[in-house]
């Protein structure tokens, strides 16, 4: 294997490859002496508080990081001032955030007011759970483990209902209204973008779709990339995220959901939309990027180096995505959602169902059936994706017609005067 | 619990507002203090779930007062105020009153100071073209990207009135009778360098927002006004344009010698919002092209011709227009012979052209509503003055 | 299974279900009732961890938490604020008393009854094994089910279509309502007394 | 004391009558709704306390067939739903108790 004999570290409490030991050997030693009971909630919480441990920084570091890309996107500097670098800046908010104070409408529905910015974190939180950092490293690698991640994602608009209406605002609560809307209708492309993934490999748990991948030497973006974009799109409008920040539309409805939240009632808001921004990374990371397994590289380097990695590209891309686009309106996004993700991720299941079978039934050869499906899934996709620019310019051309887009015109009063007259107003 | 006298009251009180479907309006205040009013102006909209049914314009937040209090002010004096009227697009304001000013004092402005009037007004058109297609864009909902893009070419314009007359936003640089300082040395280099840069910069913004298809959603086919509306309500500048229209009163009723240069007028098509974004790019363009022409030909001679601080115009009234980047820009002055005038009246693009959202906002969602507003681009100081 | 933890669980679990159900009779705002709801809700999925049942959990969470409470919200949204309230109507009592009556019978069943109970070991990979005998064992309900599903979604979006020419008449009855003549109502439906009213379905719908 | 079959059996006895009442009482045709989920829950419960603990071997088909009711429990809200929109539309009230067309 490598220079040195790693076998000496291996499963030692200082293996920083595998975080577990340390858990592992607590729990162990809670077991010799201790009730069952108390070691599963010692390691319930010591995996608790290592995800928190895990959270809390990268988020401080992400507000920077975001800002940063995004300033560079736009040209400017970003934050530069406090720390080195501008890296405090998050923390001097942070700060600021605990310190203003907290003001809530009189007439809100206060229990329910008060819960979300708290509530708001379980789903978030609980989503970490199932996500492995390494062959062995997840807090609870269930065999469900998909089926839980849309179930605990889809329990957030709950609370975002709840902030939205108990803040008695007109905006919030279209903002509400518009995150439930969407967040439903998402679910749809989501799920079924993740049963290719499911169908196909066989497995529902999360890490056993990272080992097939690393089993069958490929990564799910090559094999569905249909699946992989849907997915991403659809985990950008769940996430509100530009194109699809609608519910938290800054010109239509000033904040959102949040708008009537401030100091660090809001600060809990947007800790936890760049915590599941982060976490939704790392699960397309997880599903369609191969996870913490890279080509034999996770070998060598700490597996949840690899999944950080391939995390920060996707990050990266989704700020991006973020500089760059403007949003899209409510209904336009609810019929790109119907009319053209759930459509195209349905015949995608049906077309892993197929090679599956195939697949399987056939025996053929993995190495060799694996590229070749490659190639045509990816030509379908193509084809989907070129057969959607097409329905969308021909709706763009159902528009009224436009021979040029500006004309250029040397005309005076007289042409103008010519004009009216023909459009009939005028003197 | 008598059921019968609950649901009479209960449906007498809500018969009028339902709709037919049994859907309850929502009365949203868009502002006064709100992300994409641009400034202080509060819509009221009636929304029947996302669609506007009705749109009421609430303006006056931002009242000063100016006509009034440029009656105690000299001529000279009420220049300042013209900054503030409309404060992203001083120069042509300036110019406007002045040109007002001097029609009514019968003052004649040396070549010089025409050149760099018009040199200025151009300029001035870039920064606010910039700053509205910016602000247009983030109200369709991108985050701040073309709008920095664009605030970095208007901030190179600011640095070329900066070095001019000391002033960035509020120039107060026109006089009357010419300009108040002449050009500095380094000014038409900057120039120079910046009117290469642009059409690159240019054809990058069109590289990035002609052919995105999220613009295209958002903006075409949305805030539609017809030719002939737009006349009826007396609307200019890039929304009247954007409709077809080749009305600019820098051709149809030249001032400061704009018959001297060669530009065209780039009308739309649709009269939609994606046709006044594209209207305003054009516009960019030809403001360019009057640079280009202006830059090697600004005549040499006195830029401000000689007139007494506390000019006495004779009885009378004068009105000055200019296209102004929001549109024409008009100054009625009457003078009752003494050095402050009588009357200082404004004709606001901004407010006149506001007063079409109405009909542009309702039926579509609210998302277009603001996209519409976005579009035409109001200062919100124009319209309270 | 009598471990503290075990039991810790189970009655905390109970607690919430039972205290969410009861809450929801008390709470006069609907849509508190809508989050007690969830509670319960929240609750059962938890119970049924107890009894190993990971997968129905998760699909519980994931239909019920996830699904049927937004829905329920949506519907309560769609109707204004003076139908928000959650009072009872005045079948309290005798509802109450045939609760009482179901309420003791059935449970003097349970725990009189000798079931001959044992704790059978959990199944393993639940997913996998419900997913294979709904295509083999249970393929025909598996069938109907979807079936089921399509008319139900089918017909949720008929009946919530939005009609114009519906819209009118009824526009047309509630005006009726309002005047004191509701007892016209069913006649009103009469295509001959109908005058449409012009805006009647101005709003349209805005998509969905 | 140890937690078997009763206490599952009584928590859904509960859990139904509770829901029961709710579905009887309510004014509101949504909360009527609620009561009606609560009892396909308590069935749930009760199906999948039968399948951890009783002797014969059901457990797959008893889990088999709570996903069938909760699967009918999520047709049977939307088209409630889509019901009570539909009745709201008419009648300008989702009160069950003025809901009264058929008693002519």
């Amino acid at each position: 294997m490598s220079g040195f004999d790693l076998a000496v570290v291996l499963g030692a409490w200082y293996d920083f490859r595998d975080l577990n030991n340390l858990s592992r050997l607590i729990t162990e030693w809670i077991a010799d002496w201790g009730p069952d009971w108390l070691s599963s909630i010692v390691t319930g919480l010591l995996g608790s508080l290592g995800i928190l441990a895990v959270i809390g920084p990268t988020l401080l570091v992400l507000i920077w990081v975001e800002r940063k890309v995004i300033a560079r996107f736009q040209q400017r500097y970003g934050p530069n001032r406090v720390g080195p670098k501008g890296l405090l800046q998050p923390v001097a908010d942070a700060i600021k955030l605990i310190l203003k104070e907290q003001l809530a409408p009189r007439a809100a529905d206060k229990l329910i007011f008060f819960l979300p910015p708290v509530l708001i974190f379980v789903p978030g939180l609980l989503i970490w759970g199932v996500l492995p950092f390494g062959p062995r490293m997840s807090v609870a690698d269930l065999n469900v483990g998909v089926l839980f991640l849309l179930a605990v994602s889809g329990t957030g608009v709950l609370v975002l209902f709840m902030a939205g209406w108990s803040s008695n605002n007109k905006y919030a609560l279209f903002g509400a209204m518009r995150a439930v809307a969407m967040s439903i209708s998402y679910e749809v492309p989501m799920v079924l973008a993740l049963l290719t993934l499911v169908v196909f490999s066989g497995t529902m748990s999360v890490n056993g779709i990272v080992e097939w991948q690393q089993q069958e030497d490929v990564i799910f973006i090559l094999l569905f990339p249909l699946s992989a974009i849907a997915f991403f799109f659809a985990a950008s409008a769940e996430l509100n995220r530009t194109p699809a920040d609608i519910s938290e539309a800054e010109s239509e409805i000033v904040a959102g959901y949040h708008t009537e939240y401030s100091g660090m009632r809001f600060g809990l808001f947007y800790a936890v939309e760049l915590g599941n921004t982060l976490v939704i990374s790392a699960f397309i990371a997880t599903f369609f990027l191969g996870g913490w397994w890279l080509w034999g590289l996770d070998q060598w380097v700490p597996s949840w180096i690899i999944l950080l990695a391939k995390t920060g590209a996707v990050y990266f891309l989704l700020i991006w995505t973020r500089g760059t686009l403007p949003r899209l309106r409510i209904d336009q996004l609810m019929s790109f959602c119907w009319k053209a993700l759930v459509p195209a991720t349905l015949i995608f299941v049906a077309v892993a169902a197929v090679e599956r079978t195939l697949l399987v039934t056939q025996g053929w050869d993995t190495t060799i059936a694996l590229p070749i499906m490659a190639v045509i899934n990816i030509a379908l996709t193509l084809g989907a994706v070129m057969l959607f620019a097409r329905l969308a310019r021909s709706e763009r051309l159902r528009r009224p017609a436009r021979t040029t887009l500006v004309r250029d015109r040397v005309g005076g009063l007289a042409a103008a005067r010519e004009v009216a007259s023909q459009a009939g107003g005028g003197d | 619990m008598t059921s019968a006298d609950d649901t009479r009251s209960a449906l007498s009180g809500t018969i009028e507002t339902l709709a037919g479907d049994g859907s309850e309006p929502v009365v949203v205040n868009l502002g006064p203090q709100h992300p994409s009013t641009h400034g202080v102006f509060r819509l009221k909209v009636t929304l029947d779930g996302e669609i506007v049914q009705d749109a009421e314009m609430r303006i006056g937040y931002l009242h000063r007062s100016m006509e009034k209090l440029a009656e105690e002010r000299t001529y000279t004096q009420n220049i300042p105020f013209t900054d503030r009227i409309d404060y992203l697009a001083a120069m042509s304001n300036n110019l406007a009153y002045c040109l007002a000013a001097e029609e009514l004092l019968g003052v004649e402005v040396p070549p010089r100071g025409q050149a760099i009037r018009v040199l200025f007004a151009e300029l001035q058109r870039v920064a606010s073209h910039a700053m509205a297609n910016g602000t247009f864009i983030n109200d369709c909902g991108a985050w701040h990207t073309p709008l920095f893009y664009m605030f970095r070419d208007r901030e190179r314009v600011l640095d070329m009135f900066e070095m001019t007359c000391g002033a960035r936003l509020t120039t107060n640089y026109m006089r009357i009778g010419g300009v108040a300082f002449d050009l500095p040395d380094e000014l038409l280099p900057t120039l120079r360098s910046f009117l290469d840069d642009m059409p690159d910069r240019i054809a990058s913004y069109e590289d990035l927002l002609m052919e995105n298809e999220i613009l295209h959603a958002r903006a075409r086919g949305i805030g539609v006004i017809s030719p002939e509306m737009a006349i009826n309500s007396s609307l200019s500048g890039p929304i009247l344009r954007a409709t077809g229209v080749p009305w600019d009163l820098r051709k149809a009723n030249p001032y400061c010698g704009y018959e001297n240069y060669e530009f065209d007028i780039p009308v739309g098509e649709q009269g939609d919002c994606f046709d006044r974004f594209l209207v305003r790019m054009a516009e960019v363009k030809q403001s360019l092209r009057i640079l280009n022409q202006l830059i090697d030909n600004i005549p040499d001679g006195p830029w401000l011709a000689d007139v007494p601080l506390h000019a006495r115009p004779p009885e009378g009234e004068a009105y000055a227009r200019v296209e102004s980047p929001r549109g024409e820009l008009g100054f009625y002055l009457v003078s009752d012979g003494s050095p402050a005038p009588y009357r200082f009246h404004c004709r606001p693009p901004s407010l006149i052209n506001l007063s079409a959202l109405k009909e542009m906002s309702i039926g579509g969602t609210l998302a277009d509503a603001i996209v519409t507003l976005g579009s035409i681009d109001i200062v919100v100081g124009e319209i309270d003055r | 299974m009598s471990s503290f933890g075990f039991h810790l669980a189970f009655w905390l679990l109970a607690a919430m279900t039972v205290g969410g159900a009861s809450m929801i009779i008390v709470s006069r705002n609907l849509i508190h009732a809508v989050i007690y709801l969830v509670i319960s809700m929240l609750g059962v999925a938890g119970l049924y961890l107890t009894l190993s049942a990971d997968f129905i959990a998760v699909v519980q969470v994931l239909i019920y938490v996830g699904a049927i409470s937004v829905l329920m919200l949506f519907a309560i949204m769609l109707t204004p604020r003076a139908e928000r309230n959650n009072t009872e109507t005045s079948l309290k009592l005798p509802a109450a008393a045939v609760m009482v009556l179901i309420l003791t019978a059935t449970v003097f069943v349970a725990l009189d009854t000798d079931w001959g109970a044992v704790r059978q070991a959990a199944l393993a990979d639940q997913a996998r094994l419900i997913g294979q005998s709904l295509i083999r064992e249970y393929v025909l309900p598996f069938e109907i089910g979807a079936v089921l599903l399509t008319a139900a979604l089918v017909g949720a979006i008929a009946l919530a279509r939005h009609d114009d020419e519906d819209a009118a008449i009824h526009a047309q009855s509630l005006q009726a309502e309002a005047d004191g003549t509701a007892e016209d109502v069913a006649l009103l439906t009469d295509p001959p007394l109908v005058e449409v009213e012009a805006d009647a379905g101005a709003g349209e719908d805005g998509g969905s | 004391m140890i937690i078997g079959l009763e206490e599952y059996l009584a928590l859904g006895a509960l859990l139904f009558s509770l829901g029961f009442y709710i579905a009887l009482s309510k004014k509101n045709a949504v909360g009527v709704l609620m009561g009606v989920e609560l009892m396909l829950n308590a069935v749930n419960l009760t199906l999948i306390a039968f399948s951890r603990f009783s002797t014969s071997d059901i457990t797959l088909s008893t889990q088999v067939f709570v996903i069938f009711i909760i699967a009918v429990a999520a047709a049977e809200v939307a088209v409630g739903l889509a019901l009570i929109l539909v009745v709201y539309r008419n009648r300008q009230t989702i009160n069950v108790d003025r809901t009264t067309l058929l008693k002519g």
